[in-house]
């Protein structure tokens, strides 16, 4: 039902678009590793933040942590702003079961009190598992919970998904 | 010491009590030589071993034991060879570790002087490689020494520089095991590991049985100066019956010893007795015997 | 077969770093470098650990050591129990094993254990349940990993490589654990020249088998280093026919600023701790430029961090 | 009580034999080595094809743990260890508690032994007494 998936470069310029309105210069916007990262990075050149780009690893609040481990490369979180008080755009590239978004709000709350978290996913993909809805999403889709959706980078820095 | 004879002693030790005192044991020497009495000495330099736990090398050092070093053995074994020599005292060395003291021993008999030794049964199958677990069954007196070492018992087994083997059987409670190595007490239990111990150096070496048999046989029971380890009609009947081909495997269930403490627990050995004859009686009969 | 790997090849306990493999212990660096931002947040915590039990098993005292670990559990979200059985049970006779059988019950996820005797965390080790994990904290004069661990990531940090250096280990080596545990290290990282420097009495027989070269010189040894390493010098060795006196000892192997010129102008110089000033180092050197001993602090509390989260995960109880 | 040990491989250092032959014992001694002895009714057979037969083993160092040790193993259960190593005569250390620096106390070690199954027992004397390498014993 998926053969062909949208274009990537299609939903981040429809996102932008979305998110504009309410963008102000002290809003910043943070990516969650590996492909929020890759989506932040091109909202935020879109959107001509004034801030620069905040990275988080969540895999020191992983709530799977004593089943699977560390993920072997953690890197390590890097917000080049103070948090307190300001308004956060939080961005992933999948939101499917909310906890790595439950985890990104608990790493950010131990770096000091946000004013707002607002929540900008490229994709949707339904088996949400906790309360969390994006605020922004690229697109909306209903994939089987035995099937995964990933988006990925080739090295000329093309994003594209891809279902599996 | 005569009295001490005459209820039935065969010989004087200090067992693994320290030596402190070389007059003592100069004057030991000489009343026993009076009597015609044998001493059986370990040798060891009290001050040398002081604290020690292992012997002083590379695997000690490794791990972090406080060491003993060869020259423990070496130093006090020289002193009682120069004693027994001044004293003409019947010198028995007992558990010799080093290949040192060993050749110290076979120059001492080369000279004519008539001393014998012994050495321990696990003593010829480990050496301190085997602690590296920290395994606390093998903290024995004296400690596992280097594969040198080691090598060096097998051969003097052999060329007959040693005059016998034996258990050192000491059985000890598992809760003074159940303590790191330097807080354990030493020891092991080894009288049902005697036998198959002695075959295994014997297979390894390419030693005949016979000869093999005589080192925890008769060769001891002249030392011990006791009409035993042979068969001779008329003679007593003390007779062990066993099996060279039998494989069991040591372990609680298959030892009566109470003490459990062995470094070979689980270790496959080779040779089990299905009789013991004590006195013309079966004292012993294993439950698997035809 | 190495106790303290799991089949598969994770790490099941850390009882010494001899035997270690290489990618091992660079995990361990690579993870304790993404736990140093944690100490610079505001809330200095991450809920890693959270609901699992630590509990710091010191049968030897050391305030010291016992804090850097329990900072680290922490910072973890683990809850961490200090037993000081030194001074509690131990005295009355209590075994060993009635001890960690007792915390065992209480639902100890793991032991953080420091004893006077060499193999003492092995031993341990051996009678946990598979659940449990040990981390030794210094038993005897045998190993303490993690203090190895950290002057890896102090030497990392300041020199980036080590493939490249000399490393000389200056003092007491025959009753250090730390020594034991920083020439294992520094061999399987691949440095290529571990030096040890003392006087006879204060090496261990057959020290060179560990991969080591041996200086009884100072001023030959630090020649051309590019890390030294002063290692404690207790007072007691003094009595023990070792040394003739502390000022005859500083005179020929303390490490003052004109010894220190003979090495190479950037060495670092570091000290487990706690030191002996005017003993094995003198205070000029000790907070000189060169001395990188307070950062070897901070980083044993991001090194514990990864050695706990390492073992932690992946062993759900 | 006559035993007949048939068939076993006998081997004697001592006088270097090491042949298959039947052994005869009687009254606790060796009756015959080969050929039995005249009117010879043995009370048991024991069936010794395939096994060796050889002197008792004489072991120069087994700790007993009495007197003083017993909680760590008891006279019984030792001697019986011994027996069943193939063992028929002991030496026995005095690092017992009391050491055995008393001639009353090898007395009783001697009697203790011999009341119950298992190997001769010899037991050694201290060489000083309570091995404290002081005073001679």
């Amino acid at each position: 039902m998926h053969a062909s998936l949208p274009e990537v470069d299609s939903l981040i310029a429809r996102l932008a678009d979305a998110i504009a309105p309410i963008l102000t210069p002290a809003t910043a916007i943070v990516g969650i590793h590996t492909g929020g990262v890759w989506v932040a990075e091109r909202l935020h050149a879109l959107l001509q933040c004034a801030l620069p780009l905040g990275t988080l690893d969540i895999s020191f609040y992983r709530d799977d942590f004593s089943r699977i481990g560390l993920h072997p490369q953690v890197k390590p979180s890097n917000l080049p702003f103070d948090l307190e008080g300001r308004a956060i755009l939080l961005v992933d590239d999948v939101l499917h079961t909310g906890r790595t978004v439950r985890a990104a709000m608990n790493e950010l709350f131990d770096y000091g009190r946000p004013a707002s978290i607002r929540l900008a996913v490229l994709v949707d993909r339904g088996g949400h598992e906790l309360p969390i809805r994006p605020d922004f999403a690229g697109i909306t889709l209903a994939v089987p919970g035995h099937q995964n959706i990933n988006l990925s980078r080739l090295d000329d820095g093309h994003l594209t998904l891809s279902l599996a | 010491m005569a009295e001490l004879t005459e209820a039935g002693c065969r010989a004087f030790t200090q067992a693994d009590a320290p030596m402190t005192d070389n007059q003592v044991l100069l004057r030991a020497m000489e009343y026993a030589s009076t009597f015609g009495l044998s001493l059986w000495l370990r040798p060891q330099d009290v001050s040398l071993a002081h604290g020690g736990v292992a012997h002083d090398g590379a695997v000690a050092s490794r791990l972090g034991l406080p060491g003993i070093p060869a020259l423990a053995e070496t130093v006090a074994l020289a002193t009682i060879l120069q004693l027994a020599r001044e004293t003409g005292a019947r010198v028995h060395l007992a558990r010799l570790s080093t290949s040192e003291g060993l050749a110290m021993v076979r120059a001492a008999k080369a000279q004519g002087l008539a001393v014998t030794c012994d050495v321990a049964s696990p003593h010829v199958h480990l050496s301190e490689n085997d602690l590296i677990s920290f395994d606390s069954h093998l903290h024995l007196v004296p400690p596992l020494r280097s594969l040198r070492d080691r090598d060096a018992i097998r051969e003097a087994l052999r060329d007959g520089t040693i005059d016998a083997l034996c258990s050192d059987h000491t059985p000890v409670d598992e809760d003074v095991k159940q303590v790191p190595f330097g807080e354990s007490a030493p020891g092991a239990s080894g009288v049902e590991l005697l036998l198959p111990l002695t075959l295994k150096w014997a297979r390894e070496m390419d030693v005949p049985l016979m000869q093999a048999i005589g080192l925890i046989s008769w060769k001891p029971a002249q030392i011990l100066g006791v009409p035993a380890g042979t068969l001779a009609v008329g003679g007593w009947a003390d007779l062990c019956v066993f099996d060279e081909a039998a494989e069991w495997i040591v372990g609680p269930r298959t030892l009566t010893s109470q003490g459990n403490n062995t470094p070979f627990l689980n270790h496959l050995m080779l040779g089990r007795v299905h009789y013991t004859l004590i006195d013309g009686h079966i004292d012993f009969e294993a439950p698997h015997s035809p | 077969m190495n106790p303290q790997l799991t089949q598969d090849g994770r790490l099941r306990h850390l009882l010494t770093l001899d035997g270690l493999p290489r990618a091992t212990l660079m995990e361990i660096l690579d993870t304790a470098e993404s736990f140093m931002d944690v100490g610079e947040r505001e809330v200095k915590k991450v809920p890693l650990l959270r609901g699992k039990s630590i509990f710091n098993l010191f049968f030897e005292p050391s305030t010291r050591t016992r804090t850097t670990f329990e900072i680290a559990a922490k910072r973890l979200s683990a809850d961490v129990v200090n037993l000081n059985i030194a001074t509690s049970s131990q005295t009355k006779g209590e075994a060993i094993l009635d001890t960690v059988d007792n915390l065992a019950a209480m639902h100890a996820d793991m032991f953080i254990v420091r004893h006077s005797q060499s193999g003492a965390a092995h031993f341990i080790a051996r009678h946990v349940a598979p659940h449990i994990s040990v981390v030794n904290a210094g038993d005897g004069r045998h190993a303490h990993p993690t203090q190895g661990l950290l002057d890896m990531f102090t030497i990392r940090r300041f020199k980036g490589a080590f493939h490249n250096l000399t490393v000389g280990i200056v003092g007491d080596v025959l009753h250090s654990r730390v020594a034991r545990s920083q020439i294992h290290a520094l061999t399987t990282l691949g440095v290529p020249e571990v030096r040890v420097i003392a006087p006879k009495t204060l090496l261990p027989a057959g020290v060179e088998q560990m991969g080591v070269k041996v200086f009884h010189n100072l001023d030959a040894g630090l020649a051309g280093c590019d890390v030294v390493i002063m290692l404690r010098l207790q007072n007691e060795r003094m009595k023990g026919a070792r040394l003739p006196s502390a000022q005859e000892y500083f005179k020929f192997f303390g490490l003052t600023s004109e010894k220190l010129a003979l090495a190479k102008p950037d060495a670092i110089v570091m000290h487990p701790g706690p030191m002996n000033r005017g003993v094995e180092i003198d205070s000029e050197v000790a907070d000189g430029p060169q001395s990188v001993i307070l950062p070897q602090v901070t980083y044993g509390i991001a090194v514990r961090m990864a050695v706990m989260a390492l073992l932690a995960g992946g062993t759900a109880a | 009580m006559k035993i007949h040990i048939r068939n076993g491989r006998v081997i004697d250092p001592m006088s270097a034999r090491d042949e298959v032959v039947d052994v005869y014992v009687a009254a606790g001694r060796i009756a015959a080595i080969g050929e039995a002895p005249a009117d010879f009714r043995a009370n048991r057979t024991l069936d010794a094809t395939g096994l060796v037969v050889c002197p008792g083993l004489v072991d120069l160092s087994v700790r007993l743990r009495e007197p003083g040790f017993e909680y760590r193993a008891t006279l019984e259960s030792e001697m019986l260890a011994a027996a069943a190593g193939g063992i028929t005569s002991l030496a026995c250390p005095p690092d017992t508690d009391p050491p055995l620096d008393e001639p009353g106390l090898v007395e009783m070690l001697k009697f203790r032994a011999r009341n119950l199954l298992g190997p001769r027992v010899y037991p050694l004397g201290a060489m000083t007494q309570k091995l404290e390498c002081r005073m001679l014993t």
